[in-house]
């Protein structure tokens, strides 16, 4: 057993409930190689998931981890950190999760900056459900509900974020796990609402459908098509390529701590 | 044929469970008689299920599942150990010797089939184990008729596909044939 | 009849909503009612209709009471979370009298619960989950015919009282198949709503006759009339007036009571001479039918009472029932909740027991059984 | 053209944890050295150990957590 | 107790959740619950709490929540729209047995409704507005000083049996004001979560003992524990299988049922000698005091019945009176909701009549006092 | 009587429910000067909106009017546009309406780039419930729930509409009547989905508790602090100052023409 | 005093009637009495009220809406014609002349003051026409001593206006002495 | 400095419908002529008609479209 996987897992779970060469695996791999690399107190780490296959990591990381309803896990995230701000949290979601039912609590926790770390699961899908399109589907993709091609436009979900007022938005794939870890740490370290996307395989309900082949042979297609920013010429991501790396950062003031001051500040000069 | 009939198709999931449940279903709707067919899940929607079942019979079916297993078809070791426990003495179990170990000793007719081996080696695609296993069971049970199995599979298998998959459930029936004739069955009463 | 063929009960829905001239779906994917979704959204993009999948289930809700303004059979499917989810919108469709059909396929809960396991926890939801009062209109169906032949009937009685209709499934009904004939076209009776016969500048657009129930213009066809969730008056328009509040609430009340004896649907199985009468709807039905085949052989004398609407709930039928001396078990996969109301009904008179059973499985036969012969 | 660099500079030896392996064979596809071997009955085997050049390629992307690189003393 | 003084019901709701240890509260503003919001927004500011105004009820009562599962107790307020919106999450709360206090101020609905003025229409809702079943405890207090009793009670019964509890107001109650004299701190009685007694390894989250409520560490202290909506064993991890399943679920139905006795609360005014027992609960329980006072003016012997825990109903006070010949009215703002409960209860036996005015106003003792003469 | 307003109000309506020197009503006029404008049929034009003061505009329009719940309002109008297309569909929302309980269909409306035209009534607080800070609130502002000063940050909302892919974006103020009707009436020449942000004047629930004086005052304020976007120098927004005028443009495919087109091909193709 | 008082105050959103109840309840609360205070409201919570009503008695109050009006202050023409109706012959009912112009003929004691006037000419400031009518109405009712209600105000006040409301007060408590001495109420038995 | 521009070129008078205003003062304080004068009493009064210039800038902006301007034939 790998000494990272016995500090952080809860090992009496594993083997997880993912399909063989799902990517889900490999991006929790990255995400407590993170939380290892920052040195956080196991203790004093908190996992909040949504609901779909993504949300169920947080059964199996040894924290204190929720597992709440579909679409609300940054609202729930808010109410934990809000309450206790010294425990580190980290809110895992789908892609489903996080920009269908839940991207209205995404843009808020975005617009207040609140210091949550959100890592996005993207597997293009819904993957738990067996195959909707999802906000994430590229265009023209099948799923079971577009049996002739998806329709939808997708999210640039970097875009949104800035939009909406991240101040941290990465992203990498299953692939690039070195690059994952680190960005996972940047986010965390990054004072205020920081969101990683994943790009990660789904082989039974997205792969499949798309003829993308097997496990390995998607995670190859994450090689190849992924391009690091800090490559990139002219600022123009070649055709059918996508990003990865820290593609945006800014300076704005963290949530909680503009309520504490401000707090701190009325009591000091005598209340009321 | 006024007997109605309990059948289970157990293993797990990517075996195509689900799918032969319904064609055995859809044989038996060929054949003129009454059919329902219900399936279990895991945790949500995701990964395939470990458990189909089909009761066929000529009257009205009010319970949709399975209660008195008259034939158990097990493609694992865990749904051979779980279900073959209520089998009763006239009761046929199908289970897959290549991927089963231990047969528990059991009520019914027992017949050790490899089904998986067959359909890699016989039939040459691994895929058709769900085909080769109703072959094999129809062919030992006669729940429906071979007609009326070979007509619902062809409705639902895709082009291009109809030669592997009548290879397949005839390599099914020679087993049963030939298992049948063998009489390597357990017989415990 | 059409040729006989092997039916899922979800696919039922779709193929009887498409019967019923659906031509509108919004909806969110959840176990399990999910196939609903999937099957529409191929077969609607097929016909020309529309499908849509929205970003989660309130939307999905009020796209669906947006398109039936527009004169759309609208529909939408769900489970418990997106049912709950739903609700407010709901809500609005009973307040604006807006025709509309839902599908809840009820799995366990309360939350997350066991997405894939049958109950029968939504039972009180759907007749109280928004919030406010008002009457509202739930099937349950409990073979897989059913399902095609009530998905039609939840169209016709939606269009004919405009009011949203719940088709309550449990994941039984909804996931398992079975062989069904089918009615062909000209056998189904298609019911829509009432269009209105003055001119535009002359409509009132909440106005009812004896019946109740107010002719409804399609927007984009000249009525330019006002639609809102608030307490309105006959024009449309939001009043505060005691009076018209009182009688605006009262109306949405009647439309439903005074057509109770043609909405009310119910099954009796040997009831003649029986002793104990078991209550069950949707799956667990099935469960209590094969019970009494046992019972019987016992010579127990049991028969079934099966509410098909469960609301508005069989009152009258169930009186009539009561009044021999015979003793009652209610059948479900709650804790109780229709139990609730044949107390209610009966419990005065009658000695009401129950069967309950949540535990992620269909009920026994056995375990109906063995309750049978505890309270003969 | 160079190969991986080996971040270990101890020497290592991998090993598989069967019990975990869903036979995915990611970590077969991936390792250069064809130290992971996919056989026909789709479970991995280790062969050539000693080709292995401790890139840990395999334990990151093995979404199982069924292989581990362990140091030899 | 302090110095008497003029307080609303909404501001005592909010002071008796300060009172009660309130420190966290999320909330979305809506008429006629607002004040709470805007009070607690300035009052936990200004003493070291926390306050935040969410996106929307959703996510409120999901923070809220969150919040609770650091030990914090925490708060939500909204009316009948938010209500419905927050079902989901409430049904989590019950499920992930998470102690939380909703408090909802009712206006007449459904939809929007009347924004400003009262009913009692989200009663039957309250009990079971969310998917799949589940006991909960609804408080209605018919006075501000109530507002602020009753509140520290949810607080109190929220911590002790690990539920979401719900005050019920309405419009009436929320916005009256009143002389209030409110008992000083150290005459408050303050009840916290059990807390674990297990050092962390041994720490099993959700085994409780004879009293079936499970201790609960607050997150972040070491016990690295799972809390999840689905079906879940002892340990907090999701299940199928059927024995946990239901004893889970039936262990929620049993920290209700087994401590119903203490939970249930209601008060009896002249029922002693009362041939006609009226039934009322918040702002109509104050018309129907009116009423009764002029009713025995007039010489009928009438007393009040009012269940202030409407759920759990207090069947057992209820059905003790019934065995008096006495015949009921209950009295809501709505179409007979709590009646349903009382037709179950003594419906066989008493005669059950009712008197509902759902019109944006308070029912007025005249119309009660009408209503008596009638049945008396 | 105006005669632009006998033709598109219910002038038996008037006086409207909103307070003296409230924008709402001036938002209103160029609404149907705009509509007046695009020679739109009366009767193949609907409004919808959703809760709040802004929302209650739905009832003094002389349409098919649709007065929805609180956020949903373009949810509700996604079934009307994809249901009847030739419906000329306007959107009328608030600021706390779109941005707040509404945020998550602004953005999917946005994505899916329906052909909407979305009108946000930025009066920067909750009005119809009294002066809750919404979304749209600038910082430090006072607020019935921010007694002492708006801690949150505010959303940017061309950039969180163009984030999501919103393909037109403009933004006007009550005092710029006639580039607010030239706005309206581009947004809806857009074919997608096209959203126009309007500055109003709330004077009784932000005005009062914000001392920013009398309605005309305000008007005044929005007249000196609105910068037209075509006489920007640098691209610097002077400090205290917003931009005003067409603010973003993108071509995409429009989701129903999508939708359409691909079911049509299908039936040519013999379908299936 | 064991009396119990149903005040109404009424008139159009922003004249500070629902302020004005609120002082007179506390005032009352400062006289040992029991109150309630209650008022309507307009379509949501927007804009004021157009009713402010107030009990005060020394017992329970149970149904806490006027019923039997004592004392109606009405300060537009709406409220006046809308609650001057079912006034008692005991009822005593304070009208603004300056903002009515007709008053019903109805029963009870009506005292036509030029509240709004008055603020505005003798205080100096329209705005505080509800402290005037709360002068006005006690001194005219008693329904709570002078002292109470003086001290209730000051309580409620911001600071630096405390001489502006005094004023008006004052104006008010003239007022009322003026028209009883005056004798200009219309009594209609 | 130019004063506005003046659309129409037809003679208009500006009409006030005191039924709709609600004495907001917009109309009084961006009347740049004074032609909209709010007094004492709050309301709207029309001085000076005479001085009007048509610049609709008073119909643009009242909220309550109390205020229009019609054309003298
Ligand atoms: C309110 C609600 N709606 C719908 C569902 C059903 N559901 C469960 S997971 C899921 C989506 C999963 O997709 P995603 O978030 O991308 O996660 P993935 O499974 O792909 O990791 C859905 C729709 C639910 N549980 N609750
Ligand atoms: C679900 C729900 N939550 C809350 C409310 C209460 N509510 C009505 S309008 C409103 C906000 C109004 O603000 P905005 O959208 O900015 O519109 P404005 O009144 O400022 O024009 C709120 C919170 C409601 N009606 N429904
Ligand atoms: S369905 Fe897809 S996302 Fe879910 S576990 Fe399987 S591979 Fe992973
Ligand atoms: S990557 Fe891991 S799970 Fe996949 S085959 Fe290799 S060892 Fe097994
Ligand atoms: S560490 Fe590298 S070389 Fe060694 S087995 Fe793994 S992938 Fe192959
Ligand atoms: S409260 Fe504000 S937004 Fe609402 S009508 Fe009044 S001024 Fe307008
Ligand atoms: S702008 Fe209009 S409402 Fe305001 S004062 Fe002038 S005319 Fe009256
Ligand atoms: S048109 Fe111009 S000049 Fe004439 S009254 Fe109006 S604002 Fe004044
Ligand atoms: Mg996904
Ligand atoms: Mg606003």
């Amino acid at each position: 057993m790998l000494p990272e996987v016995e500090q952080y897992f809860r090992i009496e779970k594993l083997p997880h409930m993912w399909c063989p060469g799902c990517g889900n695996g490999i991006v929790l791999h990255s995400l407590i190689n993170a939380i290892s690399g920052l040195g956080l107190d196991q203790d004093k780490t908190t996992i909040v998931s949504g609901i779909g296959c993504a949300s169920r990591a947080a059964g199996y990381l040894d924290f204190d981890t929720l597992h709440t309803t579909h679409g609300r896990a940054l609202a729930f995230a808010t109410g934990i950190k809000f309450s206790k701000p010294e425990l580190n949290t980290f809110v895992l979601m789908g892609d489903g999760d996080c920009t269908a039912i839940g991207g209205n609590h995404l843009i808020h926790a975005a617009r207040r900056n609140i210091n949550l770390t959100a890592l996005v699961f993207n597997n293009n899908i819904y993957g738990m459900t067996g195959g909707q399109y999802s906000p994430m589907t590229p265009n023209a993709k099948r799923a079971t509900t577009a049996f002739y091609g998806n329709i939808d436009r997708s999210f640039d979900l970097m875009e949104l974020a800035k939009g909406a007022g991240a101040t941290y938005v990465a992203r990498a794939t299953t692939y690039h796990t070195e690059l994952l870890t680190k960005l996972i740490m940047e986010a965390h370290k990054n004072k205020g609402f920081s969101l990683v996307e994943v790009v990660t395989a789904c082989p039974t309900a997205y792969g499949r459908y798309n003829k993308l082949g097997k496990p390995a042979d998607m995670l190859k297609a994450q090689k190849e098509n992924a391009v690091n920013i800090k490559s990139l010429k002219d600022g123009i991501v070649p055709e059918g390529k996508f990003l990865i790396g820290e593609l945006y950062r800014a300076e704005a003031p963290e949530y909680i701590d503009q309520y504490l001051q401000a707090a701190t500040k009325l009591r000091e000069k005598g209340g009321k | 044929m006024t007997k109605s009939w309990e059948v289970r198709l157990s293993g797990s999931g990517g075996q195509g469970l689900i799918l032969a449940g319904i064609i055995l279903a859809e044989a038996g709707i060929l054949d003129g008689q009454n059919v329902v067919q219900t399936q279990s899940y895991g945790p949500e929607a995701r990964g395939g299920a470990s458990k189909a079942e089909v009761v066929i019979g000529p009257g009205d079916i009010d319970y949709p599942k399975v209660l008195d297993c008259d034939v158990l078809l097990a493609l694992n070791q865990e749904s051979c150990t779980k279900f073959t426990d209520d089998l009763k003495s006239d009761s046929v179990a199908i289970i897959d010797s290549s991927l089963v170990s231990q047969i528990p000793s059991v009520n019914g007719k027992v017949y050790p089939l490899p089904i998986t081996k067959l359909a890699r080696e016989e039939v040459g695609k691994e895929l058709v184990a769900n085909v080769v296993a109703l072959g094999a069971l129809v062919g030992l049970t006669g729940v429906v008729s071979r007609e009326s199995l070979s007509n619902a599979l062809m409705a639902r298998v895709p082009k291009g596909t109809e030669e592997l998959n009548t290879k397949a459930l005839e390599t099914g029936f020679k087993a049963a044939k030939e298992a049948r004739t063998r009489k390597t069955t357990q017989q415990v009463s | 009849m059409t040729t006989p063929r092997l039916m899922q009960g979800n696919e039922a829905c779709a193929e009887g909503a498409l019967a019923a001239g659906l031509n509108f779906y919004a909806g969110y994917p959840i176990t399990p009612s999910t196939e609903v979704t999937e099957i529409l959204s191929r077969k609607l993009f097929e016909n020309g209709g529309r499908f849509i999948q929205m970003e989660d289930e309130i939307a999905s809700m009020a796209a669906v009471i947006g398109a039936s303004l527009t004169g759309a059979k609208a529909m939408t499917a769900t489970s418990g979370p997106g049912f709950s989810l739903k609700q407010e919108n709901i809500g609005y469709a009973a307040m604006a009298e807006v025709p509309c059909v839902i599908v809840n396929v009820q799995r366990v809960g309360p939350s997350t619960g066991l997405a894939t396991a049958p109950a029968q926890g939504d039972v009180m939801q759907a007749r109280w989950g928004t919030h406010g009062d008002h009457p509202i209109i739930v099937l349950t169906p409990s073979s897989v015919s059913e399902c095609y032949q009530l998905t039609i009937r939840a169209f016709n009685l939606a269009e004919k009282y405009r009011v949203p209709v719940i088709m309550l499934l449990d994941e039984v009904v909804g996931h398992m198949r079975e062989r069904v004939e089918l009615p062909s076209a000209n056998q189904v009776e298609i019911i829509n709503r009432k269009q209105p016969d003055a001119a535009p500048h002359q409509y009132v657009p909440f106005r009812s006759g004896y019946d109740k129930v107010p002719s409804m213009a399609s927007f984009g066809e000249g009525y330019r009339y006002h639609v809102t969730g608030l307490v309105h008056d006959d024009d449309g328009f939001a009043t505060t007036n005691p009076e018209i509040v009182q009688s605006h609430l009262n109306r949405l009340q009647d439309k439903i009571l005074l057509h109770t004896p043609e909405i009310v649907d119910s099954e009796q199985v040997d009831t003649e001479d029986a002793e104990v009468v078991l209550i069950a709807y949707g799956g667990t039905a099935r469960s209590v039918t094969r019970a009494m085949r046992m019972a019987r052989e016992e010579g127990l004398k049991v028969g079934m009472f099966r509410p098909i609407s469960i609301w508005p709930f069989p009152e009258e039928q169930l009186k009539l029932l009561s009044q021999r001396n015979v003793k009652f078990i209610t059948v479900e996969m709650n804790f109780g909740q229709l139990a609730l109301e044949v107390e209610r009904v009966v419990g005065g008179k009658n000695a009401v027991y129950r069967a309950n059973q949540v535990n992620g499985e269909l009920i026994k036969p056995d375990t109906i059984l063995d309750r049978i012969r505890e309270v003969y | 053209m160079r190969t991986e660099t080996v971040p270990s500079i101890k020497e290592t030896v991998v090993k598989l944890n069967q019990a975990l392996c869903k036979k995915c064979g990611i970590c077969a596809v991936f390792c250069k050295k064809e130290v992971l071997v996919q056989k026909q009955d789709q479970k991995i085997y280790i062969e050539n150990a000693e080709n292995c050049v401790g890139c840990r390629q395999c334990v990151n992307l093995c979404p199982d957590y069924a292989i581990s690189l362990e140091v030899v003393e």
